[in-house]
């Protein structure tokens, strides 16, 4: 309405260019031969897939930290609990391919289990493990949002606890009794919905899948950004108790970007395990949970676009340089993270902006 | 081409870089060893080093990468099992070659991995039995003490099994983890303390990485002396006693295919051209390096495969694997070790030995010669017969 | 004393001030008027050095302090009561009344002096008080309290009377008054309340749009020319 | 049987003669472990000097044999021949007696027989302590015999305990009941399983039986009292290292604002540094080698002073006002600096011994071992609070620096110069990370990852306390200390843990400002 | 445009839905008491106002004006006493969002407003709608919204403003933003905590203008220490003196500002 318009024409334009390039990264991949100068390596493309699955939970991530200004350093904990319930799926349709050519996966028959504990219920279903990956981060995070905003904790004190809670959910998966294959996690999957999982046309078509997820997430996250509800979230963020005297329960604003942020992180984890085979606790560690708020700072944080942006470019910099310079890619690393803050105060989106308004 | 790739995915960087890391250097030695000799098949081996960073979904990636991208024909590293079985699949899908030089608790038989570190009958059931005999100590009550996640819960799992074999209550073992970088020893110690009051206890640690030294620091400022209690771990060699003050230390044991204090032609040999190496290179500390058995199977990994290419006269990956069956090389550890044609895994000898106060180990038992590995321990049921692939 | 020349303001794009010049002497007073939103506190805020200046000088006893930072200028002897109180919320009434002796030393740095509880006694009793637990009323003149116990050579004032209670603001007259008696300072003086302006300043000037539109002697202040500027 | 053998000998005791038989020392040498360890037991009988100086030259890997078979003591470039007594220079071919940790412990069984009737008060007390983990019924002649000599007070008070735990085996029933009143003061561990056998069938006389109980009880209930009283001090052991390690970040983060990252890094810098001390007095002092640690304390405070104010003035200073973004920076830092590290000093560990004078620890209680480098940084720890809280408290600088963290221009503008009051305060903060690093080499690792294991619980320590709360994060550090040592004997470590993160997130539900919140209108 | 076709938009309901009013004060304080540390901030006030009064409150700095007003909209809980909006709406048991949404609207000391919103949003949150999760999110800005935002705009003279961010603005251009937020909002009774600080004379005097034509359309608390502008809007109303924490004296302008008392504590000789 009265708001600058979120992305120019030319963003538009630019967004509707990168689908297409990235559309055509796996048909080109399956369509030529390795060696035909227009085929794009299998590598490229997994990894594309990898970092789309990031740049979605970054996304995700935008939309707490960015819009209503709730820092999370908890977001690994959905991201990893909706990989987790797709894991399951992809575990139990292994079926008697594991080594111990049980029913069970290799690391119940190792525990000795004999049947599948009551939570692993029915995950033999795609349709129902595809629920789970919404459901469980998604109440996972309105409980846990509810009573940390009807406490009213905020600030610091709010990512604190996220990070611890990340932290407790990564101990609890480490131990081997907790019933999703302890350290080792989940791994060496096998097919999905009948499909080799290592069958270049179901790589293609996860990596598709992810694709449309990501642009489907970006419009959805614009539609409530440029909502009017997107304005409360923006006032919850710089004045939450102005915001009560006018009316607004900030409460359940926040728990709503708060749950499906989680959903979405808990959908691009979902994503990304059939595409890099194999899910485990540590991407519940704290760090990696700051990692995708670096992504986020990176790219520009409430920009939607940026926290792309970042996610793409900080992880692209980081598998291009620990191949190129093993010993020294984390001083470059560590480098850019602090020439961005310093010269680009609003990240990569920021410059953008930047250099738009200076040639208009 | 003209050169041959070989892939080196260690964790140079992040939390496993404080083991990973020497065997790159180790790596990159041997293959500098192997192309001073004219290289294989006439060809100079080109190392491709990566670093995954201590992130398993990263070493999945670059494991890719290798193989795909850079065309490497075979690739060693690893160390932790989580970092194996994320590059596992990559391995098997695109049919290529890993080795993996580190101990780890069996269970597993890839045709696309080598082992040439230690099942656990070839560390942790010969190290128990040592300390049952009446040699060594002839220990009634055992704390298995690991840090939490697979490797340490599955060798404590199997030597459970066999502990109660041997008629071991389960009153007498006491079983025990931390979290990964847990610092804090002292309840765990003096917990160690009162149970060792029931009877002459071990302790058999598994805990890993960075938890070694405020453990062992505890433990000597507790003044548990290895005489009273003590402890043999599966995971700590001379490497990682760099960090620790060893005196108070004296006598605590561990169990090992290797130790550098081995006195062999073949070993004196390996560690000076490792010093040399280091001087050369100038690695951090080159003055001060150490070899240890991870090492020395990283070390006879990259020489075997070498062999294995010569013999089979190409890289191809089956042919090499086929190649493989039956290599024996003369190693540091002063055996002759041979790849078994059936499991992948290194016949190995087995040493057990204390730690001395210069922070090396004085071998106290030892294998008469190299034993065969179990990956499939027989002491969990349902194993029986799987030993091959 | 103060000199000022021809200063200029941007924010961003708009141009808030526009060529501003004053003069201001040793033990006068001079008021700056003007409507809301015309530039006032822009113009006290360049003064103070809080924000840059893009062109023109500003001059105290004929040092270039133009390109100073704040607390150069505040040891230079200025002292700022600003617009919104500004009081450090977190620490006591006495801790903020000890930060208004930032710029001494030694033993003065410790000692407030009881010329300001006379002043505000409300202050007195609060020592203790967290400075944002106080009412706004009682926060302005902490400010104030804080200014002058500063002892600075020039005193700038930003709306001083806002929310204070009449019978203080009649003290605050007086001490304004008293302060111009002395004749060692020099008193810059913002204000929307004009009678109280009026009552106390030799000269003024009125601001609109960022320029000065009118200024002079005290005398001048009624004219209706200046009441126009002030209008809406 | 071992000590049989060793106790007949000892008894017969005949008259030391120079030197020993080289028929007793040649099995030393051999390959049969039987063979040695009975040889160990016969040297110990002789009970004279040169058996005490072979079997501590044994035990201190001094002991070296030709390959023909002939023992010498190496000590220098000295070899000492037991079986002639004369020195002369190092034959050829000689290689270190192998000893393993049976060996040890018959040289220690050896040794401490012999120095139950040393002259030395001392060695005779650690002798009798050392044999009350280990006597048996066929000692107890021998203690009688030394408790008969015996003069001090304390030595006959532990004798008399060693006594007790040596009849407890007794045929006799009315010495068993002696034996097991005289242990009713006893805090010996080890006891109870003896006397809880005691309690069985296996004891046909129910007077013992009966005593027994009662011993058992009092026993009970004293090692619950000390295990009590050990939980609380690693709990005040465990807090005193939280608290260190997170007293800096208190200042950067909770005064400051800055979301300090590099923080571990700052603390493994001054973890480097005490390396590096420890390394310039090996080599250029090394007699003041224990010293080290007094000079590592100036030395890491100001060299992470220096690399905080460095970071302070070229990167930190663009972003006051903008807490969120130094989190980006200081993450980029820490990266950096880790490398740098690793890079310099290798990815593994470094070694940081304790000085000698804080190995060990003080028994207290029975059996409750107190570590001195423990103690040593609890007390540190306070020192460390009390100075900080001075400065902060007691000072101008205290003053300014939490004016300028709460309104930053108006600080500018009433004369204080933010530029250098931030340099200074994050240089404090940066040079107590450096102490805290100190403080941490003397416990774990010193290696690149060292700061990562801290950071979490650094960051969770100052916000439970209530950011900016001096008091709080003291208050903070000492409960997660207690709490996860009263825990972690229950549950675990692993659960422990968990258990304390979930209490932490239920506690800020509680006290959504941390420990110590801020209240009233200031708050918002 | 004046004040009065404002008061056409704005829906001029004097009570609304839920709010009883039958005893014909819409405010009662009863004995409200505040201590912080032991300082009684408010000791035992009470105090009540009908509906559709303006009911002024002076009183000096420090005599618990902000902190009653805090009371009412529930920012600040009571030690003791009760307050009640309308008969039957207990204050102290509701939230600061319930208590908005029932129907009474602040103006703070200090301006308080959305920094990083434009000068329209800042109106068009304050709107009167429905504010829960799922309305909001669909909500779309009907003409007649569109044009009642528009109104307040020229209202408080900013219509040239609308899409500056609201933290740019002066302080006075701030305080006028608050006014048209809280016109916005329709509430029933209106807060006004000092709202011509930092006005010159004649904002002053069109904010006197503005508030006598609210009279009897709301009921409306005003605090302020200019007493000219208190005299305007006062009229022949009712005048509340506050004193530490209580009612000091209470009665026309007239009276109060006679009273010694009032002279002494407050207005000064
Ligand atoms: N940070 C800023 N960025 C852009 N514009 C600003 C900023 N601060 C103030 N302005 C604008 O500059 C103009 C002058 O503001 P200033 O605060 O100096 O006014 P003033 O004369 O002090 O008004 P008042 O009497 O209301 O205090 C106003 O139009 C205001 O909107
Ligand atoms: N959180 C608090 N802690 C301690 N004292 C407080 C707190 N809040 C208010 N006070 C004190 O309560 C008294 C009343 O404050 P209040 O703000 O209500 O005054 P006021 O009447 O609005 O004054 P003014 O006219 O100056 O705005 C003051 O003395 C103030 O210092
Ligand atoms: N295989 C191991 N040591 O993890
Ligand atoms: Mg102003
Ligand atoms: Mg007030």
């Amino acid at each position: 309405m009265n708001q600058p318009s979120l992305f120019s024409h030319r963003a538009w334009s630019g967004i509707a260019a990168c689908c297409l390039v990235l559309a055509a990264l796996p048909v080109l991949n399956l369509a030529f031969a390795d060696g035909h100068p227009l085929h794009v390596p299998s590598y490229m493309v997994s990894l594309v897939g990898k970092f789309m699955c990031y740049a979605l939970a970054a996304l995700a991530l935008d939309m707490v930290w960015g819009y209503a200004g709730i820092l999370s350093l908890g977001h690994g904990v959905f991201f990893a609990l909706g990989a987790y319930a797709h894991g399951m799926y992809l575990m139990r349709a292994i079926g008697r391919e594991g080594v111990y050519q049980s029913d069970l996966p290799d690391f119940m028959v190792f525990l000795d289990w004999k049947t599948y504990p009551w939570y692993w219920t029915a995950t033999d279903s795609f349709w129902y493990c595809l629920a789970l990956v919404v459901l469980v981060p998604g109440v996972l995070a309105f409980v846990f949002g509810f009573f940390a905003f009807r406490s009213r904790i905020k600030g610091v004190y709010f990512s604190i606890i996220t990070q611890a809670m990340t932290y407790a959910f990564m101990l609890l998966f480490f131990r081997n009794n907790t019933g999703f294959g302890g350290n080792n996690g989940f791994t060496d999957f096998k097919r999905i919905l009948g499909y080799s999982i290592s069958a270049p046309a179901t790589k293609a078509t996860l990596y598709l899948v992810t694709l449309a997820m990501l642009a489907g997430s970006l419009l959805l996250c614009r539609w409530i950004v440029k909502s009017k509800l997107g304005r409360v979230l923006q006032a919850v963020r710089d004045s939450e108790s102005r915001l009560m005297f006018i009316g607004y329960n900030p409460l359940w604003f926040k728990l709503f970007v708060w749950t499906l942020s989680a959903v979405l992180c808990g959908i691009a984890g979902a994503l990304y395990v059939p595409q890099v085979g194999i899910i485990n606790p540590s991407e519940m560690s704290p760090a990696n949970s700051i990692e995708m708020v670096i992504w986020a700072a990176v790219g520009g944080r409430g920009t939607l676009l940026g926290p792309i942006i970042g996610a793409f470019s900080v992880n692209g910099l980081k598998s291009w340089f620990t191949g190129a310079f093993p010993n020294l890619w984390l001083f470059a690393l560590g480098l850019i993270f602090i020439l961005v803050t310093r010269y680009l105060p609003q990240g990569i989106a920021g410059l953008a902006a930047r250099l738009r308004k200076e040639q208009p | 081409a003209d050169t041959i790739k070989v892939g080196i995915l260690h964790s140079l960087s992040g939390t496993m870089a404080i083991s990973e890391t020497s065997l790159k250097d180790v790596a990159l030695m041997t293959i500098d060893e192997i192309n001073a000799k004219g290289g294989v098949m006439g060809k100079k081996l080109e190392a491709v080093v990566v670093d995954p960073a201590s992130n398993w979904p990263l070493f999945a990636e670059k494991a890719r990468g290798l193989i795909a991208q850079d065309k490497v024909s075979v690739v060693f590293g690893c160390w932790t099992s989580v970092s194996r079985k994320s590059v596992l699949p990559v391995f098997k899908e695109l049919n290529s070659l890993l080795f993996y030089p580190v101990q780890y608790e069996g269970e597993e038989l890839e045709k696309n991995v080598f082992y040439t570190g230690a099942a656990p009958n070839q560390q942790a059931i010969p190290a128990v039995e040592y300390l049952m005999s009446k040699e060594g100590g002839g220990a009634k009550r055992f704390v298995l003490l690991g840090t939490d996640y697979v490797y340490p819960r599955t060798t404590n799992k199997i030597l459970r099994a066999y502990l109660k074999s041997k008629g071991v209550k389960d009153s007498d073992i006491d079983e025990v983890y931390t979290p990964f970088g847990h610092s804090d020893y002292q309840t765990i110690v003096a917990n160690i303390k009162k149970f060792s009051a029931g009877g002459k206890t071990a302790v058999i640690s598994t805990i890993n990485g960075d938890s070694n030294v405020p453990f062992y620091k505890e433990l000597g400022n507790a003044g548990l002396k290895a005489t009273d209690v003590p402890v043999v771990a599966f995971s700590v060699g001379e490497e990682e006693l760099r960090g620790v003050d060893t005196k108070p230390l004296l006598g605590h044991l561990a169990a090992w295919n290797y130790f550098e204090s081995v006195k062999n032609p073949v070993n004196t040999e390996f560690i000076k051209k490792w010093k040399a190496y280091a001087v050369a290179k100038k690695l951090p500390n080159a003055n001060t390096v150490v070899t240890n058995d991870p090492m020395e199977a990283t070390y006879v990994g990259i020489h075997m495969w070498a062999q294995a290419v010569e013999k089979a006269k190409s890289t191809d990956t089956d042919k090499v694997i086929a190649a493989m069956a039956g290599q024996t090389f003369k190693a540091p550890s002063g055996f002759t070790l041979t790849m078994d044609p059936t499991n992948h895994h290194l016949h190995k000898p087995v040493f057990i030995g204390e730690i001395r106060p210069d922070g090396q180990f004085s071998v106290v038992w030892k294998t008469p010669g190299p034993v065969r590995a179990n990956p499939w321990s027989p002491y969990i049921p349902g194993n029986e017969g799987k030993q091959k692939l | 004393m103060l000199q000022v020349e021809k200063i200029n303001q941007y924010y961003g794009s708009s141009h808030t001030l526009r060529g501003v010049s004053l003069e201001l002497e040793r033990g006068k007073c001079i008021a700056l008027l003007g409507r809301n939103g015309v530039g006032k506190t822009t113009l006290l805020k360049c003064l103070m050095g809080v924000l840059p200046v893009s062109a023109g000088a500003v001059r105290l006893e004929g040092r270039d302090i133009t390109r100073m930072a704040p607390h150069q200028r505040a040891r230079a002897g200025i002292a700022y009561v600003p617009q919104g109180r500004e009081i450090f919320a977190r620490l006591t009434v006495e801790e903020n009344l000890l930060m208004g002796l930032a710029t001494h030393s030694g033993r003065k740095a410790s000692t407030i002096k009881g010329e300001v509880y006379e002043l505000f006694p409300v202050l007195k009793d609060m020592l203790h008080r967290r400075g944002g637990d106080l009412s706004g009323g009682q926060q302005q003149q902490l400010a104030i309290a804080r200014a002058l116990l500063a002892e600075p050579k020039l005193i700038i004032l930003d709306e001083p009377t806002e929310g204070i209670q009449p019978s203080i603001i009649k003290d605050i007259g007086n001490v304004i008054r008293l302060l111009r008696q002395r004749g060692d300072m020099a008193i810059l003086l913002c204000e929307q309340y004009f009678d109280f302006a009026h009552e106390l300043a030799d000269q003024f000037i009125v601001l609109s749009r960022g320029e000065v539109v009118a200024s002079g002697a005290q005398a001048a202040m009624n004219d209706p020319e200046v009441k126009r500027h002030l209008a809406v | 049987m071992k000590k049989l053998l060793l106790l007949a000998c000892l008894l017969l005791s005949c008259a030391a003669h120079a030197a020993i038989d080289s028929a007793l020392l040649a099995p030393l040498a051999g390959g049969d472990p039987d063979a040695r360890v009975e040889a160990i037991v016969k040297i110990g009988a002789l009970a004279n000097d040169d058996a005490t100086r072979l079997l501590a030259a044994l035990k201190n890997d001094a002991l070296y044999a030709t390959p023909d078979g002939r023992i010498f003591i190496v000590t220098d470039d000295k070899a000492y021949n037991p079986a002639t007594g004369e020195t002369g220079p190092l034959p050829e071919g000689l290689d270190g007696v192998m000893v393993n940790n049976r060996l040890r412990g018959a040289v220690d069984d050896a040794l401490s027989a012999l120095k139950l009737f040393s002259p030395d008060r001392a060695q005779r007390l650690a002798a009798a302590t050392e044999l009350q983990k280990s006597v048996t019924l066929a000692q107890a002649p021998l203690i009688e015999k030394a408790l008969a000599k015996e003069q001090d007070p304390d030595i006959r008070t532990m004798l008399q305990l060693v006594a007790g735990t040596a009849n407890l085996q007794s045929p006799d029933a009315a010495k068993r009941k002696a034996a097991v009143e005289a242990l009713a003061d006893s805090s010996n561990a080890n006891l109870r399983p003896l006397l809880q056998a005691m309690q069985s069938d296996k004891e046909p006389d129910q007077a013992v039986r009966v005593a027994a109980a009662h011993t058992l009880q009092a026993l009970d209930s004293r090692l619950a009292r000390t295990e009590f009283i050990g939980n609380v001090f690693y709990g005040v052991s465990l807090a005193s290292v939280l608290l260190l390690t997170a007293l800096g970040l208190a200042i950067t983060f909770g005064l400051m604002g800055i979301i300090n990252m590099a923080h571990g890094e700052l603390l493994m810098i001054g973890a480097y540094t005490t390396y590096l001390c420890q390394l310039a007095f090996r080599n250029y002092f090394p007699s003041a080698v224990d010293c080290y640690l007094i000079a590592a304390l100036p030395a890491a405070f100001l060299v992470t002073a220096a690399v905080g104010i460095a970071l302070e003035r070229t990167v930190i200073r663009w972003l006051y006002g903008r807490p969120l973004e130094t989190l980006l920076a200081t993450w980029g830092i820490s990266l950096i600096l880790m490398q740098a590290v690793r890079t310099i000093f290798g990815a593994q560990n470094v070694e940081v011994a304790n000085p000698s004078w804080m190995s060990g620890g003080v028994t207290v209680l029975g059996s409750l071992v107190l570590a001195y480098n423990r103690i040593v940084i609890i007390v540190f720890a306070l020192l460390v609070v009390a100075g900080v809280w001075l400065i902060l408290n007691k000072t101008r600088l205290g003053l300014f620096v939490r004016a300028v963290m709460q309104n930053r221009r108006m600080a500018g503008c009433v004369g204080v110069s933010t530029a250098k009051i931030d340099m200074m305060t994050f240089g404090l903060g940066s040079g107590i990370a450096g102490l805290g690093g100190v403080a941490l080499s003397q416990l774990g690792n010193v290696g690149p990852d060292l700061g990562q294991s801290y950071i979490v619980d650094s960051f969770m320590v100052v916000v439970l306390g209530g950011v900016g709360q001096l008091a709080g994060t003291i208050i903070a550090a000492l409960g997660l200390g207690e709490a996860n040592k009263f825990l972690e004997p229950v549950a675990g470590a692993v659960l422990a843990k968990i258990a304390i993160l979930v209490f932490i997130i239920m506690f800020i539900q509680k006290r959504p400002q941390g420990l110590f919140a801020m209240k009233g209108r200031s708050a918002e | 445009m004046s004040a009065n076709e404002h008061l056409n938009i704005s829906s001029g309901r004097v009570a609304g839905e839920g709010l009883d009013t039958t005893h014909g004060a819409i405010l009662y304080l009863e004995e409200i008491t505040v201590s912080f540390d032991g300082f009684r901030a408010l000791n035992k006030l009470s105090l009540d106002i009908s509906v559709g009064e303006l009911r002024c409150i002076i009183g000096p700095n420090g005599a618990g004006k902000t902190t009653m007003m805090d009371v009412i909209t529930g920012k600040t809980r009571p030690t003791s006493g009760t307050a009640f909006f309308g008969q039957t709406m207990d204050l102290s048991r509701m939230t600061e969002y319930q208590i908005a949404h029932a129907g009474i609207g602040r103006k703070f000391q200090r301006p308080t407003i959305f920094e990083q919103h434009t000068v329209f949003e800042n109106l068009e949150l304050a709107m009167k709608t429905d504010k829960r999760v799922r309305p909001t999110l669909f909500a779309r800005l009907s003409s007649e919204q569109h044009g009642k935002i528009d109104e307040i705009l020229k209202l408080i003279r900013l219509s040239g403003s609308e899409r500056r961010l609201a933290g740019l603005l002066s302080h006075g251009q701030k305080q006028w933003l608050e006014i048209g937020m809280l016109l916005m909002q329709e509430p029933q009774l209106i807060l006004l905590d000092e709202p011509v600080a930092g006005m010159s004379d004649a904002e002053t005097a069109r904010t006197a203008e503005l508030l006598n034509e609210l009279r009897g359309k709301h009921s409306i608390m005003v605090v302020e220490h200019d007493m000219a502008f208190v005299t305007e809007i006062a009229q022949q109303g009712v005048v509340t003196v506050l004193h530490e924490g209580s009612v000091l004296a209470q009665g026309t302008m007239a009276q109060v500002q006679s009273d010694e008392r009032v002279i002494e504590v407050y207005l000064g000789r």
